[in-house]
């Protein structure tokens, strides 16, 4: 059951890692980047219990935050590289 | 399962390298190479190294991926198209791989148990290290107590390297003083990022006091916890503002303490030296020398904690306003 | 099976390689530091692959478990990691300060301008005052 | 009772898998950002809840409960808004959704710029 779920995420892993591939945007590819994060999140949890220690879920909240942090990274450099930051001023 | 895993993680990873190789865009390249961090992370989780995996997803994903991001900001996005010669390099690497591969034919099978290397020190530590030290996380035992000259020298590289960014990319004071009224906060306009960050970062901060003090018991130290911590700064710098983020972490509190986590270490040294014992040998700290060690594990993580959250957050911040510079020569 | 059982050097050889080439066949300077970082990781690769044993666990204790993997690897590993993030972020500042100084990280370009500077001090040095004689447009014509 | 548990779980398990393929699937295959963030995202949420569900129903009242529990709370807050600001961002830099069916040429054309 656990092993079945792992392989399908495997899976979803791969189609994600396609789309960044392929791109074209720079949105697609950020798109791509946070679905295999939290597919990553999601692997690790399910290791865990695949290999019945599942008290190393610390790493899976670590993978969540880290991957909330870069993607927020990835907006804010790139959104001001492209845009004059008076728009922006409230 | 674990081998199928093993092996499909690997065959991602391949095809991220050879994209990266390929890709011109450098904002894709080093999302990528955060891909490639993720994967790699639950590669070490595969293999058993949860500690690594830990410090890969915290330290590669993370901080590494942001500051890349913050220096392109600064040199441009895009790799010129470059006029070198392909052929040369490519038959040097096939060379030197092809020389590596037969250098492997003599190892030892991959997971096999009568390799050497499990043969030597290995066994000690993980049969006497829970009487010895009284930490069921060998690799804190090994990397704290019995390997823990190593590890003050880690620490000492990364408060360096801290030094060198510090002195390489200075802004001098007086400009800071103008820069800082003007500086409008980052991201204004996505409030609802804003809010829901807010309510995640007293989490993050908590989370990685839990990764400081567990790290005996789970996966998780000192390394990892000030990785997290900085991310969780980052992460309000990036949505507030340079200037409000500094308002809480003063640049030189922040250099202050950078230096205390490495004198706090070896301070700890010290001390066991003044007690009676060798330089970093804990057991003498306390009445029972199990107790010892495990005070001196905790005092010494907790220093490499301190530097490295300062380090990063100060890496952090001596990137940013450098952006923030840029911006306003143009 | 004999010569299979390899099969995890040989992939982490594979990319070390692709990390090596990605170094030495590329010009821009930020390129090569991820192609570094991507060298470096294999080489974490290597480590890590030869603490693991078959069925074994991770080397955190547990009454339940007899059979851990080795630890010492995963000691040398995790402070490299942190290591190299450090010697990364001193590499990015350098790039950063190179972009100010020479408005470039291509390294054909900073070497060319290297090469003009060295040519100009030459010919200072042998009584040639003339600098507007060696100006980039001259060079490339 | 631990029979009743394996099978719910392997109905969550199996669902939230379900939920993350179709999801992926239309990450790639649909023809532009605004679509594949639609399919992403929404069904993300939904894969991630189930598959962390159906892992906690396997992990009895150990440290691994509250810890799921608080990967499910992380993966609801930054999952959702991650999207959000994604999508948010992505229309401030110019990209637009297309806006009939049959156009879809002209959305793809304008990525490209």
């Amino acid at each position: 059951m656990f092993a079945l779920t792992a392989l399908t995420l495997l899976v979803v892993m791969a189609l994600a890692l396609i789309r960044a591939f392929l791109g074209p945007t720079l949105y697609d590819r950020i798109l791509a980047v946070n679905n295999f994060g939290t597919k990553t999140v999601l692997l690790i949890a399910v290791m865990d219990f695949l290999s019945g220690r599942p008290d190393f879920l610390d790493i899976a909240i670590v993978y969540a935050l880290i991957n909330f942090i870069s993607i927020i990274g990835v907006l804010r450099f790139f959104e001001y590289t492209e845009k004059k930051t008076a728009e922006y001023q409230d | 399962m674990e081998t199928l895993i093993d092996i499909v993680l690997l065959g991602f990873l391949v095809l991220t390298a050879l994209a990266v190789a390929k890709m011109q865009d450098l904002f894709a390249v080093v999302m990528l190479s955060g891909i490639y961090s993720l994967i790699s992370a639950s590669l070490f989780m595969d293999l058993d190294a949860v500690d690594v995996a830990f410090t890969e997803a915290s330290v590669g994903a993370g901080i590494s991926t942001l500051l890349m991001l913050a220096s392109l900001k600064l040199v441009g996005q895009y790799e010129k198209h470059s006029r070198y010669r392909p052929m040369l390099a490519l038959g040097v690497v096939l060379a030197t791989g092809t020389l590596l591969i037969y250098g492997t034919l003599d190892m030892p099978h991959f997971g096999s148990a009568e390799a050497p290397v499990h043969q030597h020190v290995a066994p000690r530590y993980l049969n006497d290290s829970m009487a010895e030290i009284g930490v069921p996380n060998v690799v804190t035992s090994v990397l704290a107590s019995y390997r823990g000259y190593d590890t003050l020298g880690e620490t000492l590289v990364v408060f360096t390297a801290g030094i060198g960014v510090i002195s390489l990319l200075r802004v001098s004071r007086r400009t800071k003083e103008e820069e800082k009224r003007r500086v409008p906060a980052d991201m204004q306009q996505q409030i609802i990022l804003r809010v829901v960050a807010k309510m995640m970062l007293p989490l993050i901060l908590i989370f990685a006091l839990y990764v400081q003090f567990h790290g005996d018991y789970g996966p998780g130290g000192g390394f990892q916890a000030g990785v997290i911590f900085a991310a969780g700064i980052i992460l309000y710098t990036m949505l507030y503002g340079l200037s409000n983020a500094s308002r809480v972490f003063k640049p030189h509190i922040l250099e202050l303490f950078s230096a205390l986590g490495v004198l706090l270490y070896a301070g700890v040294g010290v001390l066991c030296i003044l007690m009676g014992g060798n330089f970093l040998e804990y057991g003498v700290l306390e009445h029972d020398p199990v107790d010892g060690q495990h005070l001196g594990i905790l005092l010494v993580e907790l220093g490499v904690g301190i530097t490295v959250a300062s380090v990063m957050i100060t890496i952090f911040f001596k990137f940013t306003w450098r952006t923030v510079k840029h911006k306003y020569n143009k | 099976m004999n010569i299979l059982g390899l099969y995890n050097y040989w992939i982490v050889v594979v990319l070390m390689m692709i990390g090596f080439y990605i170094v030495i066949a590329h010009e821009n300077l930020i390129k090569k530091l991820v192609g570094l970082s991507i060298f470096q990781t294999s080489v974490f690769f290597f480590y890590i692959s030869m603490g693991k044993i078959t069925g074994a666990t991770a080397p955190i204790l547990d009454e339940k478990w007899q059979l851990y993997s080795n630890p010492l690897p995963h000691v040398l590993i995790l402070t490299a990691i942190v290591v190299g993030i450090a010697t990364t972020a001193l590499g990015l500042a350098l790039v950063v300060r190179i972009q100010e100084a020479y408005g470039s990280i291509e390294e054909y370009e900073i070497q060319a301008q290297d090469t003009q500077d060295q040519m100009e001090s030459h010919l200072e040095a042998y009584g040639f005052r003339k600098k507007h004689a060696l100006s980039p447009s001259n060079i490339d014509q | 009772m631990d029979f009743l548990l394996d099978i719910l779980s392997g109905i969550f398990l199996a669902g939230g898998s379900f939920f993350c393929l179709t999801g992926a699937l239309g990450l790639l295959r649909f023809p532009e950002f605004f679509s594949r963030i639609h399919a992403a995202s929404l069904t993300d949420t939904l894969g991630a809840s189930l598959i962390l569900i159906g892992l906690m129903l396997q992990a009895g009242w150990g440290l691994a409960l509250p810890k799921l529990i608080l990967i499910l709370i992380f993966s609801l807050l930054a999952g959702t808004t991650a999207s959000h600001a994604m999508a948010k961002a992505a229309l401030k830099s110019g990209l637009k959704p297309i806006d009939q069916i049959g156009s879809g040429e002209k959305g793809t054309e304008e990525q490209k710029k």
